[in-house]
């Protein structure tokens, strides 16, 4: 048998993106269902609130903030559902490929998917709660960072409750107590900035965060497939 | 003949029930091994545990010597999985698909071709996986194994929503690739003929 | 040294050497308790500052700690039982969730009843102890919820260890984002008995709380682990003997 | 004797707090038990099923 080469860990992860990306776009309903949620959600609290201007922009951060982790997390559920059910999870573990490399791909793809896409609109929720302008660039710049968190987060708990009949409902509850530190400096990040005060902090933070994340999550979730998928 | 694949003293566990306990085979070069035994008696969850999808509660499955669980990318990379469920997107078209395995193991790009019209798949090329019947379906699992370059084939119940033809081409690939050095370790309870030396082990 | 270990790790010996162990803690937990109760209500001087009401610390500060305790005996059972796939590990693990939830809900309702006098509010978010305390609740939530969703044992326990360990490296930032979280809008600046700066009077009966609630903690950890162990073994031999001996 | 009870007009929350501890104890205790019970029926009932299947 001619032995062909082995692809490299860049052609898998190429691979799992390409392939992927693709079926987002095959289904464009994952990519918008988070966005009309977004955006929903954030129309609610003027309503339930009311108009005032001043109201508005002190709760303007922190409402962008829980509407964008609400949209990721109804989206986090079919991250490997999927693959779990017709069979892929299978190939993915069985692969020469170290999983943990998978599992970021997979991870990856659902920050495109649902993540930038809400960074790309939040300037435009952040518009309607009167968000002076370089308050939105400090909001884009804390949600970029605190989605992908969010998307590492989401990947461990959607790999340990794939395989249960009722995981969404269980998703929520294990990932969002773990996303509050994200939600705090997130929000506060946001808050501070308009009231130009310093916004470092929350920024390194959240930038360590997600190096953090990056590191440690794609083991965990890889764990989590090959035992949910048993 | 090169001893390839050996379980010893397997046992595992499901829920409540024991399926096998202290089970012992070995696989060699050129040989198939058939897992048989009435439904339920546990010929998936065998070869699941021998592929490394399962944990076994006790025994030790080694690939060339080696055991699997410490070595799984040696294993993995010259293994592949044919199982009941198809394991390719049915949005994507099959082209999309065998690429993508390109990109998780070794594969024979050169032979895209050939193994396609072999496997009668030619002009369903563009077509989403959906659209495809059961049968052709799982003659695209099997074009992913005839491509990889892969030693060892694990396959369970290959023979399910096949017709008489498809059923032979199964046999007939088997045979070519056991006369290629290559083993192979299938579950089904239906009694099959080979060429090649045929091990077979029954589950109660 | 390492027989016993390994000797303990064995199941029908851990729960042999179990059993004894639970009374005395049991015993001595109760011991201790009881006289910090005594000594705490009655004898210890009263806060110049808060008067009688801080007393509440003597329940308050065991529980807070047991429920961290709790949580990084869960932790490392659960690195334990996935690195050596020790089952007794993960028995370990399954039976100090619902003791460290307890204990955290303890140390929420007496950190808010306490609360209410100095602050005048059952519950102040200025106080980042007690929102940490309410984040930690809401993980040994998640960690039973996802133990009870899944049906087969084994399983249960491997993918509730992946969550523990991902909680455990989660816990140290929570409580660093809530501290930062509060000192923004300077919360009331709490003075807290709690440290050992405290009058000796004050303090011992503190110190036989905290082991009391120990040692109670352990014996209780250690009845509820023996009969985590005896589920996931229910199929051994010594365990049918065990039942046999003991029915017939 | 009263005063000393009166925990200088706070004793209803230290008193309340030392109540709760007891009762989450005793519920602690009780969950146990019968946690132990559960499966000691579980185990009882399968061990009668096998000796019947025998």
């Amino acid at each position: 048998m001619s032995a062909a080469n082995r692809p490299t860990l860049v052609a898998g992860l190429v691979a799992i993106l390409r392939r992927d990306l693709l079926l987002a776009f095959k289904r464009p309903g994952d990519v918008l269902n988070p966005l009309f949620f977004f955006a929903i959600v954030s129309t609610l609290f003027p309503l339930a609130i009311g108009p005032a201007p001043e109201q508005l922009v002190a709760i303007g951060p922190g409402v962008v903030w829980v509407a964008a982790l609400l949209a990721m997390l109804i989206s986090m559920n079919g991250m490997f559902l999927g693959d779990f059910e017709d069979g892929s999870l299978d190939q993915l573990i069985l692969s020469p490929q170290p999983l943990p490399l998978l599992a970021l791909g997979k991870t990856i793809t659902h920050w495109l998917v649902s993540g930038l896409p809400l960074v790309l609109v939040s300037p435009l929720i952040a518009v309607t709660y009167q968000m002076p302008f370089d308050t939105i660039g400090v909001m884009m710049a804390t949600l970029s960072l605190g989605t992908i968190s969010l998307s590492l987060l989401g990947s461990v708990g959607a790999a340990l409750t794939v395989g249960l009949n009722r995981g969404s409902a269980l998703l929520s509850l294990l990932v969002l107590p773990l996303a509050m530190p994200i939600l705090i400096f997130g929000a506060r990040t946001v808050a501070l900035a308009a009231s130009n005060d310093v916004v470092s902090a929350g920024i390194y933070f959240l930038a360590a965060y997600c190096v953090l994340g990056l590191s440690l999550a794609p083991f965990a979730t890889a764990a989590a497939l090959r035992i949910s998928n048993e | 003949m090169t001893e390839l694949l050996r379980g010893s003293g397997l046992t595992l566990l499901r829920g409540d029930r024991c399926l096998f306990r202290g089970l012992d085979f070995a696989l060699h070069a050129r040989e198939a091994l058939q897992v048989k035994g009435p439904n339920g008696s546990g010929k998936t969850s065998l070869l699941r545990a021998v592929a490394g999808l399962l944990d076994l509660e006790e025994g030790q499955v080694t690939w060339r010597g080696q055991p699997t669980l410490g070595h799984r990318q040696a294993y993995c990379d010259e293994l592949v999985w044919f199982a009941h469920r198809l394991g390719f997107k049915a949005d994507l078209t099959l082209v999309d698909n065998l690429r993508f395995e390109a990109g998780l193991r070794r594969t024979r790009m050169d032979r895209f071709d050939e193994v396609l019209e072999r496997l009668g798949l030619g002009r369903l090329t563009r077509l989403p996986l959906r659209s495809l019947s059961a049968g052709q379906q799982r003659r695209v699992s099997l074009a992913r194994m005839l491509l990889a370059d892969a030693r060892l084939w694990l396959m369970d119940e290959p023979f399910t929503n096949l017709d008489a033809a498809g059923q032979a081409l199964v046999l007939e690939l088997i045979d070519a690739h056991l006369a290629e050095g290559g083993a192979c370790m299938l579950a089904s309870h239906q009694p099959i003929v080979l060429q090649g030396t045929l091990k077979s082990l029954v589950l109660q | 040294m390492w027989t016993f270990f390994h000797k303990l790790a064995s199941p029908p010996h851990f729960y042999d050497i179990s059993a004894r162990f639970i009374p005395w803690f049991a015993v001595l937990g109760l011991l201790l308790i009881g006289y910090g109760t005594v000594a705490g209500l009655f004898f210890a001087p009263a806060d110049y500052q808060q008067g009688d009401a801080f007393r509440i610390i003597y329940v308050h500060v065991p529980a807070a700690y047991l429920s961290m305790m709790a949580y990084s005996i869960m932790a490392v059972s659960a690195a334990i039982g996935l690195i050596w796939r020790m089952k007794l590990a993960h028995a370990v693990a399954a039976g100090a969730a619902p003791l460290g939830a307890w204990f955290t809900f303890l140390a929420l309702a007496t950190g808010s009843i306490w609360g209410r006098p100095m602050w005048g509010t059952w519950w102040e978010w200025g106080d980042p102890r007690l929102t940490s305390e309410l984040i930690m609740l809401f993980l040994y939530f998640g960690y039973m919820a996802l133990r009870a969703a899944i049906d087969d044992t084994t399983k249960a326990d491997k993918a509730s260890a992946v969550l523990a360990l991902v909680g455990a490296v989660n816990i140290p930032i929570i409580h660093f984002s809530v501290e930062w979280w509060s000192s923004l809008h300077q919360g009331p600046t709490l003075v807290r008995e709690g440290g050992p700066a405290i009058e000796p009077a004050m303090l011992y009966p503190l110190l036989a709380m905290i082991f009391g609630f120990t040692f109670f903690f352990g014996a209780l950890l250690l009845a509820r682990v023996r009969t985590e162990v005896l589920s996931r073994e229910h199929r051994a031999r010594w365990v049918r003997n065990m039942m046999m001996g003991e029915s017939a | 004797m009263t005063e000393m009870f009166a925990m200088g007009n706070y004793g209803a929350y230290v008193w309340s707090s030392f109540g709760l501890t007891a009762i989450v104890m005793l519920a602690c205790v009780a969950q146990a038990r019968s946690r132990q019970r559960t499966v000691y029926q579980q185990i009882e009932t399968r061990l009668k099923a096998m000796e019947s299947a025998e």
